[in-house]
């Protein structure tokens, strides 16, 4: 379920299907970052890694990759909640190019 | 029969300006039928609108597969998804965009027609540049590029139906309807 | 130096909740979830009756999340879980947390019933309410959680909701069940940890979550958390732990206490109301208030 | 006055304009704008009427039964899940002769989750005593409403008004609003013969033996059995009034066809279209809408069957285990006459799946390549 | 082991017998000796369940299905405003595809409060996608019960084992009671394909747009139609271990008759009676009981009765503003069928009106003067 | 002397219950109503769903009461009986007062949720519960407000109720309602004057009303009074009023409150319990005395 | 209703039925009486007038006649409670003739 | 087929007694039904039970109208209600009483048998003399007067059926076979 980008679902027929009705497959194939207005952007340089911005964010769309925040774009929805409790005000929330 | 599809995103009041289009339509003595689609719809995911137009009653009750125009409320869903999905060929394209028509790729296979409405609308101080409200003005737009209806009736469905800042959105109406 | 330096987790890092699911920008009960999750593990199971939740795990045939869910009907989340975990215990499996997880009206309102039942019973089951305070899912209609003074499309502004928010906690406590919580997604490390005391306690444990909803509030979106925190700190929604029924813990205690107006004041769904209505509001937190520091006193 | 709305404004503007005394209603999508909007005409004063805010369907029902037996009009608006929560309430309206007017939107039953239209959830409940109106149009939801008061109070027996999910609750349309003086004049105020008072102090329901329950139920039977006759009568008054028919059926070019759709909502209008077009094409093709499921309009489904040579049920519902409701119900009202014909029967349009002009189309294609219909129902438009 | 026992206790043991893992089960006249037995049962060991006593009949059909999520065999049982309560809940079950097994009591709605038998509780759910199983006799209740899971579990659909209320549900008759190893052998444990468990962690029923949902619902359907040869499969082996038959329909003397009643429940035993009678004094009678009644048995149906000159169909329901419901699923069932004999209707027997031999004499007085039926059904035993 | 003297009558002498009703020997229930009805008077709507009283009240087409009666499902007392309000104020009777009368399993248990949500919306009706600790018209099984220990037939003595009784009061003072009371019909003069004073207060007035039943808990019939009387004066089931939630008053004090003991063993539904078992629940009760007490005091 | 021995009502055919399931009679046609196994006598000569009797009678079938307390043999069911709560003992149940 | 009707009192016991004579008549591979009358049963109140006896399989499931006997288990209703409605001509009736057969106004129109079970109750410890359990011997009775079944089928019944003093019921059951 947590791979990323899981692939999209298309039953052929009835047949396909499982009688009950059970998910076999994961919703990160829809990309959430289409819905983005606006978009979080870490100045890493100001960044004291609390790790708040990775626990606040509702997606979550903030990644730990190698001990440093990283905003996974596919899926952030640009809510800025991170913006707005990180400690340092390292992140800030730009428009998307329209 | 004329069949418009609308483009735009959750909180945007794509399914408003349909309805405000449908009153004044319907205030020439047409017959119309507006629907949002019907699914979830949630703030910033694309959503999409429909009215169908005819002089006579409407009896056809199933959804909107080929439509012969399409409005572009937010112009990011241009690259977004595939806005032109069953669009009717040589049918036209109507985008709230500071570009020009053939800025866009599918420009020549349909007639794209362009707006500035959030311009429009925050000089009108509808919304804010970052939450344009920019309903009015695509309408004001539409009705002139489709030929759908008078101004003036536009105009009547905006006070009826707006109760925030009413007169300024008949304003912001009436600009796109010359700019258009 | 910084480049070296760990990254900060107070939180299990283990990410049961997947990106790409339904929820509005902001959502708080999108929180909620992800830190009940890191708290049980992927030996839970779900039951999810009608609510934002039950569209934001995201439509068939996929899903959000690591672990089972139950999608059931609105007013059975109590009692699909009952029957859930006497299922599991019969076919050998007597380990999985099972967990009714509902808004407030699949709690407060209709699912109350078969909550109560199933409290009464001391069915061995978590249940978790995240309360966004009104009907969301159906485009914000007033609950019996709306708190007074609030706007929903049921309590138009000309017509406001005039009665309290119904006192959830002290219906649970009066069913003396082992365990009752609040909790605030502003506050999740206290959140996990009350989770964990949970998941080792047998019968029927309560957990009320503050959850923010941007949506159905009218506020920012990137004010959810700060709502959450101002709602903790102001009294509006205290943290803290029933056990038994009368053996109340105070999980923060608020020694500068804040007003509630800065809280109402950033919320849409307040915007109509005078300073004579807020003070009244405010007046009541304190009475609840003071209520509750008794309480914890005995 | 001609306004623009959509379906769950119309059912609204009918409640009021009937002037509902006691709403008791619970929020579910796709039915959410009928309690927003009666909520606000309640909170100012365009509407003179208690809204009681109910914890469940099941109370909501409760309570419209408690009001209608002390005297007030009461309405109520559901859907799917909602409107299978009150079925006990409903058998309980109608065998109390409790005159409640009722919108149900259209919507499949759970599992899985939909909000979108089928009539699963309304056909489900033909057995509870209640009068159905399926209706195809904005319009002819608002006009149903006042129309179903009528009868009902005139019956003692409780009105379901049945709109489609989305195609017409969340569709807007130029709806006709009549004006309040003229809906006065053919709706009278609510006046039962006994009701729940203290200066008239009566147990209703009590238990009841071998000895009576046969009878009541016998007198519910026969006075539905009033109801065909009474709704064209009162459609009759009503068309003087306001210049608009309601009846049992809409027959559409059925009086000359070969070929024709049974159908009922909004389906049923778009099947016109398709009419339209065979004959253009030369196929003499009809439409037999049913408006009035409950009671069954017998003798006008025979009347307008007997003179088709073919007929084709498309039903947006399946009674698992049996058949499409219509079609099992069509047909079983023509057992046994002579020169009915060869009927078809075909599902479509389950959980919101549309049904288009094509899929008439389709189903037009099949029924007129047989003589006999199969055993097995045919599916519109399901991938196998 | 032939004992004694009241219909109550038949289906209690059937349950019993069925190894039953969970029962949630809410106590209502005339059904409360199951819930009685079966805490009995699970309180001394006899029965290794686990017995979760509700606080409703909507929370008893919720705990069942999620204990059938979770791969148990769950069982509950239930009457009249229970069972209506449960209504969403049903819908439920079979959309979820849930093989719990349920008991009905067939008790008649309230209001007037009723506590006697009648068939509108029951028949009032034809539509949710459940199987239902009328019994005749304790025995037959008892051996359903264990059927019933077997098909079910086999299709994933679940059934309802429906008596009447005292007639069976309070009646001591002779029961010959089956051992448990060889229930065993003929009820295999239940081990479904895909179930609620974090080591295959699946969301269940979740949101379903109209690109999904009616294949889902196809299917349900498709499943149902394989229900009657399964029962009769089963019902076979089912013979072979216990030396009783258990079909789609119980056709008594109808191979050559001239007459034939159409019943169900107990009136369908007492109608053998007559009967026997009726060919006693040289009337070729015969007496087609329904006992599985969903899926429908078409073919049987069609099958007994295009031998047939009259049927007679005999109602102990009424689906108001239409007919009984037998009537009308015969009906539709024949229609366009050559060769089918005119088919009658009568209701009889509602809110426990008894129904003797002396009803069946009246119906077939009745129907044998006519040539045709009328259009209003015909009520026996009412006081008009 | 006598002779002249004129009798005592404690209670106003007005009748509106008849004979010829359908209770068994001895039954509690009916007293409970012959009271209120004393305490109402005429002007006066009963919404009875199923329980005794369905049964006692006489078949279609009679009744024993002189107060119209709607007979409504079993979970939907307060739901009909706030319809009933609404209906008789929407059609000009703003004066009679609305009772929903219902059992305890129709309280505690399938008809909580509606009494929940029309106290939450404060709807202007009086909700009497009478008690007699079971579903006693389908024959004597359990509910939510059966007590510890009791024998029902479905808590077979093998397996008696071993969860305690539901806190009804506590969780209708959580509601915060405007009057609450508890009532016994070995004190019909408390009682009626308690009932009196709800019926002049506006919004959801709540009484629970203990009223032993011979059949379902094997006593004898003609100790119906005296059990009832045994339950108030060792605090088994004291007499008391909550006002707004809080303001708690204890209608009769107990200087020398009895043991549980006697009460315990006249009842045949108790037969089985042990000393040891006894002695819990004394412990029980002197706790929840405690409580009370204490919830006076503040 | 309060009309004692009220009649039964017989209706004759649906039409005279109400349409409404509601009660015309009294439940008084049902003399309980019957019922009794045995049956309270009051010895008036030791009563106190206290009214405790007729406070307590469940059906209610103790009636004050002239200022004197009267059992109502048509509808008392024989429990007992008045004897029981007697304050002056002076009523006793004995047996119905068999 | 032999069709019986039970007379009795709620709380008496009038359903066991019908009960364990379905259980004894059973054991002989007859063929039998019994219930109670289908409604609300007070303590005190006059109930009915029926029992219907065949050596085949019984398929009439309808109520009793006709019975061939009456058992009246409680003497004072003979006096309440009409015992005799519906039975047949020259049918048996069961009384348990002190009195004779000749004592009841329908004896000769009616074959009229008394036993007096109460006594037998009382004399084997079964309930008091206030509220006696009468069941078995009334059905001790009962199968000797009517030729139904073996007392040992009897006894075996009581023993199955009956938990409580099972044994002095049985007593009870032969002192009442013996007297009848
Ligand atoms: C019986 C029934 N009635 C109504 C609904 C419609 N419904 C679905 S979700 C919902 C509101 C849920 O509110 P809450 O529990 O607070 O959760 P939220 O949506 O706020 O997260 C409603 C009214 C339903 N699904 N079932
Ligand atoms: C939906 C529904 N479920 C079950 C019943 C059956 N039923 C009728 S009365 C009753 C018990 C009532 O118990 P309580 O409320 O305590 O009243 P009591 O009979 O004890 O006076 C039950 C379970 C019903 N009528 N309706
Ligand atoms: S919250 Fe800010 S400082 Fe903390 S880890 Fe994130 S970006 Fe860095
Ligand atoms: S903007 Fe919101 S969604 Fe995006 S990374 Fe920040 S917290 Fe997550
Ligand atoms: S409506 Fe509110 S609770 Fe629901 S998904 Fe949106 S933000 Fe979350
Ligand atoms: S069972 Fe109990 S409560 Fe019911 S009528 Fe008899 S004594 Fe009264
Ligand atoms: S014995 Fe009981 S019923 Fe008879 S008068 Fe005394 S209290 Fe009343
Ligand atoms: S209770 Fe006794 S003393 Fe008092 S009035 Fe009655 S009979 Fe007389
Ligand atoms: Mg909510
Ligand atoms: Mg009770």
């Amino acid at each position: 379920m947590r791979e990323k980008k899981a692939k999209k679902i298309v039953f052929n027929s009835a047949e396909e299907m499982p009688t009950m009705i059970a998910s076999v497959g994961s919703q990160t194939h829809n990309l959430t970052g289409a819905w983005r207005n606006i978009r979080p952007e870490i100045d890493l340089a100001k960044c004291l890694k609390c790790g708040i911005c990775w626990k606040f964010c509702p997606e979550p769309s903030i990644d730990i990759v190698d001990e440093w925040p990283v905003v996974d774009y596919d899926y952030c929805k640009g809510c800025g909640i991170c913006a707005e409790e990180c400690p340092a005000k390292c992140i800030v929330m730009v428009e998307e190019r329209k | 029969m004329v069949e418009i599809r609308f483009h735009g995103r959750g909180g945007q009041g794509t399914v408003v300006a349909s309805k405000i289009l449908a009153d004044a339509i319907a205030k020439e003595g047409n017959w119309v039928q507006a629907y949002p689609e019907f699914g979830v719809e949630r703030r910033g995911s694309p959503v999409v609108a429909f009215i169908r137009i005819d002089d006579k009653q409407i009896y056809d009750k199933s959804r909107i597969y080929t439509p012969d125009s399409v409005v572009v409320v937010d112009p990011t869903l241009v690259e977004a998804i595939d806005i032109t999905d069953g669009l009717k060929p040589g049918g036209t394209i109507i985008i709230n965009s500071d570009r020009r028509p053939e800025d866009f790729p599918f420009h020549g296979k349909f007639n794209v027609r362009t707006i500035n409405a959030t311009e429009i609308a925050v000089k009108n101080k509808l919304g804010s540049l970052a939450a344009p409200i920019v309903n009015t003005a695509i309408a004001g737009a539409v009705i002139k590029i489709l030929g759908l209806t008078k101004l003036e009736s536009l105009a009547a469905a905006i006070r009826e139906g707006i109760s925030i800042k009413p007169e300024d959105n008949v304003k912001a109406a009436e600009e796109a309807y010359e700019l258009a | 130096m910084k480049k070296e330096k760990k990254m900060t987790l107070t939180l299990p890092a283990e990410e049961l909740m997947a990106c790409g699911h339904l929820a509005c920008q902001g959502c708080g009960a999108t929180l909620a979830m992800r830190y009940m999750l890191k708290a049980l593990g992927q030996k839970t199971a779900l039951c999810i009756p009608a609510c934002c939740w039950a569209v934001i795990d995201g439509p068939y045939p996929y899903s959000s999340l690591d672990v089972p869910i139950y999608h059931c009907a609105f007013e059975t989340a109590a009692s699909t879980a009952t029957g859930v975990k006497a299922g599991l215990e019969m076919t050998g499996d007597s380990e999985t947390t099972v967990v009714a997880w509902a808004g407030d009206g699949g709690t407060f309102d209709i699912g109350l019933q078969a909550l109560s039942g199933a409290a009464e019973r001391n069915e061995d089951i978590i249940y978790v309410c995240y309360d966004n305070e009104a009907y969301m899912n159906t485009g914000i209609q007033r609950s019996s959680a709306t708190p007074y003074g609030a706007w929903t499309t049921t309590t138009p502004v000309k017509h406001f909701k005039t009665r309290p928010k119904k006192d959830i906690v002290a219906i649970m406590a009066a069913h003396r069940i082992p365990y009752i919580a609040t909790a605030s997604i502003s506050h999740p490390e206290d959140f996990v940890k009350k989770m964990r005391k949970a998941k080792d306690i047998k019968g029927t444990r309560f957990f009320h979550v503050y959850a923010p909803c941007p949506t159905g509030w009218k506020s920012r979106p990137e004010d959810t958390v700060k709502l959450a925190r101002m709602a903790v700190q102001n009294a509006y929604f205290p943290l803290c732990e029933i056990e038994d029924g009368d053996k109340v813990t105070l999980n923060l205690k608020l020694k500068d206490k804040k007003p509630v107006n800065d809280y109402i004041r950033i919320q849409g769904r307040f915007r109509h109301l005078t300073e004579a209505q807020v003070a009244s509001i405010q007046a009541e937190v304190d009475a609840r208030w003071e209520r509750l520091l008794k309480n914890c006193a005995v | 006055m001609k306004k623009v709305m959509m379906g769950n404004h119309a059912l609204s503007y009918g409640a009021m304009l009937s002037r509902s005394q006691v709403i008791a209603a619970y929020p579910i999508t796709p039915q959410t704008q009928v309690v927003e909007l009666l909520s606000e005409m309640c909170a100012d004063g365009t509407l003179d009427a208690r809204f009681i805010k109910v914890e469940s369907e099941h109370s909501a029902m409760a309570a419209c039964i408690g009001a209608s037996v002390a005297g007030a009009r009461a309405f109520t608006a559901t859907s799917s899940q909602g409107l299978a929560l009150m079925h006990e309430m409903l058998h309980w309206a109608a065998g109390g002769r409790h005159p409640i007017v009722m919108g149900n939107i259209n919507r499949s039953m759970a599992p899985g989750w939909s909000i979108w239209t089928d009539q699963n959830d309304s056909l489900s409940e033909r057995d509870t005593g209640w009068m159905q109106y399926y209706c195809a149009s904005n319009q002819e939801v608002l006009d149903t409403v006042i129309q179903a008061f009528k009868v009902s109070e005139r019956l003692m027996i409780p009105g379901m008004v049945i709109l489609d999910a989305f195609a017409l609750s969340h569709t807007y349309e130029v709806v006709d609003v009549p004006d309040q003086a003229a809906v006065d004049k053919y709706l009278p105020p609510f006046k039962p013969a006994i009701r729940l008072t203290p200066s008239d102090p009566r147990a209703f329901g009590g238990l009841t033996g071998a000895e009576h329950y046969m009878e009541l139920r016998y007198k519910l039977q026969k006075d539905m059995e009033k109801a065909p006759a009474l709704i064209e009568e009162t459609g009759r008054e009503f068309e003087k009034i306001f210049g608009r028919n309601l009846g049992l059926v809409d027959a559409y070019r059925c009086d000359d066809a070969d070929f024709v759709f049974v159908t009922s909502g909004t389906a049923g209008f778009t099947a016109r279209v398709v009419v339209d077009e065979f004959r253009k094409s030369g196929l003499k093709a009809g439409n037999l809408r049913i408006k009035v499921f409950r009671p069954f309009p017998f003798a006008k489904v025979r009347e307008v069957l007997k003179k088709v040579k073919k007929a084709a049920v498309v039903d947006r519902n399946c009674s698992y285990g049996a058949h499409g409701i219509f079609y099992q119900e069509v047909k079983s009202a023509l057992y046994g006459e002579a020169g009915m014909p060869p009927v078809f029967g075909y599902i479509a349009g389950l959980g919101g799946r549309d049904i288009t002009t094509d899929s008439f189309k389709e189903v037009a294609a099949h029924a007129l390549a047989k003589d006999k219909a199969d055993e097995e129902i045919v599916w519109i438009g399901v991938k196998k």
